[in-house]
């Protein structure tokens, strides 16, 4: 940016440089007015746009999450489910076993005990079913190994050697759930873009209404031998700390919002599920940096198209 | 060091004025008349590089204006000081300030002591702190011409300096501009105030440029 | 507003008055110039604040929607599960259903067929369950009348005349859910507020903005003789309009955006059901008008207040 | 039409001048002279309301300043012409609707014809369809004071009317304030060159006030 500036006449070390500069920078910074109205208007919008991104931001990460949850819950795992008269129900069982434990990508299986298996049918037939009264097929849960398992190669073998094992890979169960997560995810990266794309041209019209208002001090400025990397600097600086401080404190207060709200409960875990965990307390900090960036750009743009309109 | 040579210009429409010729050396000293609307606040625009001529050649300190960037000028600018005719100012400023903005805006060091006794040769001592919006008229034009010779430029171009100042004041600051042309700096006037010319007539050897009906011409007789 | 405007001298009749009206209003417009920058600012602000309002509103209705399909789903149905030695079941069931025939708050009662209860087993069991095999609990749905049930009172009378039978009334099930629908309606229409309120704010601040830029146009105004209605009528009308312009858009934008959204499907009903049904394609274009409105109070005070510091 | 009172006027700091007393009546010709910064603006705000005076009383059309409401003050505003020394416009309007302006901010009808021969006595007929921005400091300044005649106001007030104009032009100017004080406006104009109060004197009888060192006194003999 000061690639042109003039350097000060006299040599100095490089820490008097760097005061001389920053005093430089201040001057450079005091020839533009405050202009209180627009300065507020520049800081709130900054404010309200990290605040709502915030949010966003907590309803992806929640979105992700859940997609996670449910990729881990179902994608991972798979039912073996063998129906066979109660004679052989016991000797299929351990056929099946077997061919899960030579089958690649599978990471363990293990047959899934009556209680539990009462407790899954508790919902519908209430806690006090009787079960030894009850032909129930036996169920083996399988947990995939990362890579995931050939399903039609199991469903073949399982076919050959257990006539009663049926495979269950739970796609049913999955698709709606991926996709539904996915569209969310995608909901809220459409509105952290659609957030960031609107700061961007606010802060950008924001600049140029200032840029406007000033033109009389732009003019001025150049009339009397003002450099164009001068005047800009001072709008430049300015509007950069004022969206900077603006982010900052509307990330503050969606963080403080995000964690006043109740602890996630799994009852009811997509709804609540919004929300920080650990690190992620870590990801709205970036925002404030982002939004800065975006100002200096937008403003650095907008002065030099104002600036060449002057002589 | 500053040279016009068969400059013509216009707005749009009807050319104000055409081939017109002026060559500022240093210690020169020059009066600009003519009507209102002649185009007096034109031909400056076009010394201090504000406006582009529609023909001829305008050089400043010996580069042609066509060729300078925007940074090349801005470096010229801080060899020439010029009272406009609307006296702008950086509102939100106190006079003093306003006062040693070219310096400012150039980043040089700003000399305290010579902004004080300036301040107080054009008679603003009082108003250093005040703010612009609260100068009366002769008050804004006296601190435009502070501003202009705060650099002791090379070349210093007046529009209607004295306008809205009383007789005593005009003459008071004409010997500044006077004493800064003995010392080397190139002036320009550009006034109606017959008065004004003759006075300085009579101290030094100005002069007279008159721009009426497209031309410019050397008047100095008829005053 | 224009109660202290004065009157044209001639005397004319109320068309003719309504059309010097109008004149008039477009003269007070004309003297204050169009600031682009300013301009712009003012409509996307109101268009991107219409936009997220239209989202806002869409989520605040799907959760409200929700919350009544699971208030209807599940809070108004119940189940009576009746486990009994299979010569009893028949007997029993047929107790349960004259008893909940005369249950005040009761509106209907149905045995669960055996294909609805495989449908029901068949995520853990599969689809060829051997039914015939197996000596299943019958379940009765209960839908009750808006009132609701006694569960109390009903539990009583159940043990009571069929001791086989057991009232579930999904109150496990449901309170977590209502709660979680409660709350995302909450922070839907805690957004609408605070997307309001930014509204304004930015709103108040552009017309200050604008008003702080043309200081000087309204002090000449003044200067020549101009009254305070008439230099605030411009400003007013200028702010109302571009609102109102901006907030259209938006809201049509953000309908366009909320039409193009896949289809709600049930398969995950939550994430997908973001959306308005028949009527509710209504609701948001009440936010034009009413942005107009925050927008003619907002720059009004600030006309008002600026105007105070010009004599 | 205006009376001044015993008026005393301070910015805050030290009192510009005290006990001033001037009667405005119809078809009354008042000059203000002074050094720049004696207070001449500063009384012609008293005199058209914009500053309240800080002892003593202003009355505008037989009113006490002191109890008008804002819509008070407009509507006397709308009976005075004012020639401001720093010649305000609307930037985004041409010199005709900006000329027009008084009627048009008080809702009258604006006569076109008489708009475009006051525009052609003033020299801008050429400039009617210009944005303010363009013009010259002379144009300013002449397009000012047809703004302040176009209501044909009962009270005429002129800040350094003629500051940036030709003696030619002034005198052109002047002519038409005469012209339109023999039709009843009273008249008060504020300025620094004394040729133009001689000029007027030989015409009509015109008071000359003198503002310095904090009192007003009446100048005639010495002009
Ligand atoms: N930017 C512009 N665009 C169009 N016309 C302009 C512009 N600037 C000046 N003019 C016109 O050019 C003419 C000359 O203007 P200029 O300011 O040079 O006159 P001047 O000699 O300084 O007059 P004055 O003594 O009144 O200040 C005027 O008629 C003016 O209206
Ligand atoms: N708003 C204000 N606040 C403070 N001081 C002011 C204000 N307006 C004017 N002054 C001061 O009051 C004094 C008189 O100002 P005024 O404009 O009345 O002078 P003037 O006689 O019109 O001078 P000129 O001939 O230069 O126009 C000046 O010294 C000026 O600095
Ligand atoms: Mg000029
Ligand atoms: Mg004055």
């Amino acid at each position: 940016m000061s690639g042109a500036a003039p350097e000060p006449r006299e040599t100095q070390k490089t820490g008097d440089r760097r005061a001389a500069r920053t005093v430089r920078d201040r001057r450079a910074t005091q020839v533009v007015p405050g202009s209180g109205q627009s300065a507020w208007l520049t800081l709130l919008t900054a404010a309200a746009m990290a605040f709502l991104c915030v949010f966003a931001l907590a309803l992806a990460l929640a979105a992700d999450r859940l997609a996670d949850r449910w990729q881990a819950a179902l994608a991972q795992t798979a039912t073996v489910r063998i129906a066979a008269p109660a004679g052989q129900i016991e000797e299929q069982t351990a056929i099946v076993l077997e061919v899960l434990a030579t089958t690649p990508g599978v990471q363990s299986a293990r047959v899934i005990g009556e209680d539990e298996q009462a407790a899954l049918l508790e919902p519908w037939f209430g806690p006090d079913l009787p079960m030894d009264a009850l032909t129930l097929p036996r169920l083996v849960e399988v947990i995939e190994a990362p890579g995931g398992v050939d399903s039609m190669g199991l469903r073949l073998r399982l076919a050959a050697e257990a006539p009663g094992a049926i495979l269950d890979d739970h796609t049913r169960w999955r698709r709606p759930l991926i996709e539904g997560a996915a569209r969310l995810r995608l909901l809220a990266l459409a509105s952290i873009g659609l957030i960031g794309g609107v700061t961007a041209a606010m802060v950008t019209l924001a600049a140029m209404a200032a840029l406007a208002t000033n033109a009389r001090v732009i003019a001025v400025l150049r009339l009397v031998g003002a450099r164009d990397s001068f005047i800009a600097r001072a709008f430049v600086r300015r509007f950069t700390l004022r969206t900077l401080i603006g982010a900052a404190a509307g990330v503050a207060l969606g963080m403080v919002a995000l964690w006043a709200m109740p602890a996630a409960q799994d009852g009811a875990g997509l709804l609540t599920g919004i929300g920080l965990r650990g690190i992620e307390w870590l990801y709205p900090l970036a925002i404030p940096p982002v939004a800065a960036l975006v100002a200096w750009a937008a403003t650095r743009v907008a002065a030099f198209r104002v600036l060449r309109e002057v002589t | 060091m500053i040279e016009l040579d068969g400059v013509a210009h216009s707005y749009g429409g009807t050319e104000l004025f055409s081939d017109v010729s002026l060559s500022m050396g240093q210690g020169s000293f020059h009066f600009l008349t003519g009507p209102s609307g002649a185009g007096k606040t034109t031909l400056l625009k076009l010394c201090y590089g504000e406006l582009q001529p529609r023909s001829g050649d305008v050089r400043l300190f010996g580069e042609s204006r066509r060729k300078m960037g925007r940074n090349d000028l801005a470096r010229a600018r801080q060899r020439i000081g010029v009272v406009h005719q609307d006296c702008q100012f950086l509102d939100h400023l106190p006079v003093r300030e306003n006062v040693a903005l070219p310096l400012i805006a150039s980043q040089r060091p700003v000399p305290e002591g010579d902004l004080d006794d300036l301040l107080g040769w054009v008679g603003l001592s009082a108003q250093a702190d005040a703010l612009p919006p609260t100068l009366s008229g002769g008050e804004r034009q006296r601190a435009a011409l502070a501003r202009a010779v705060m650099t002791s430029p090379e070349v210093l171009l007046a529009d209607e300096p004295t306008g809205n100042l009383d007789w005593d004041m005009s003459v008071r600051l004409l010997s500044l501009l006077i004493e800064l042309n003995r010392m080397g700096t190139a002036v320009l006037i550009a006034t109606h105030d017959l008065n004004l010319i003759r006075t300085a007539k009579s101290q030094i050897s100005a002069r007279v440029l008159r721009i009426a009906g497209r031309r410019m011409q050397l008047a100095g007789a008829d005053l």
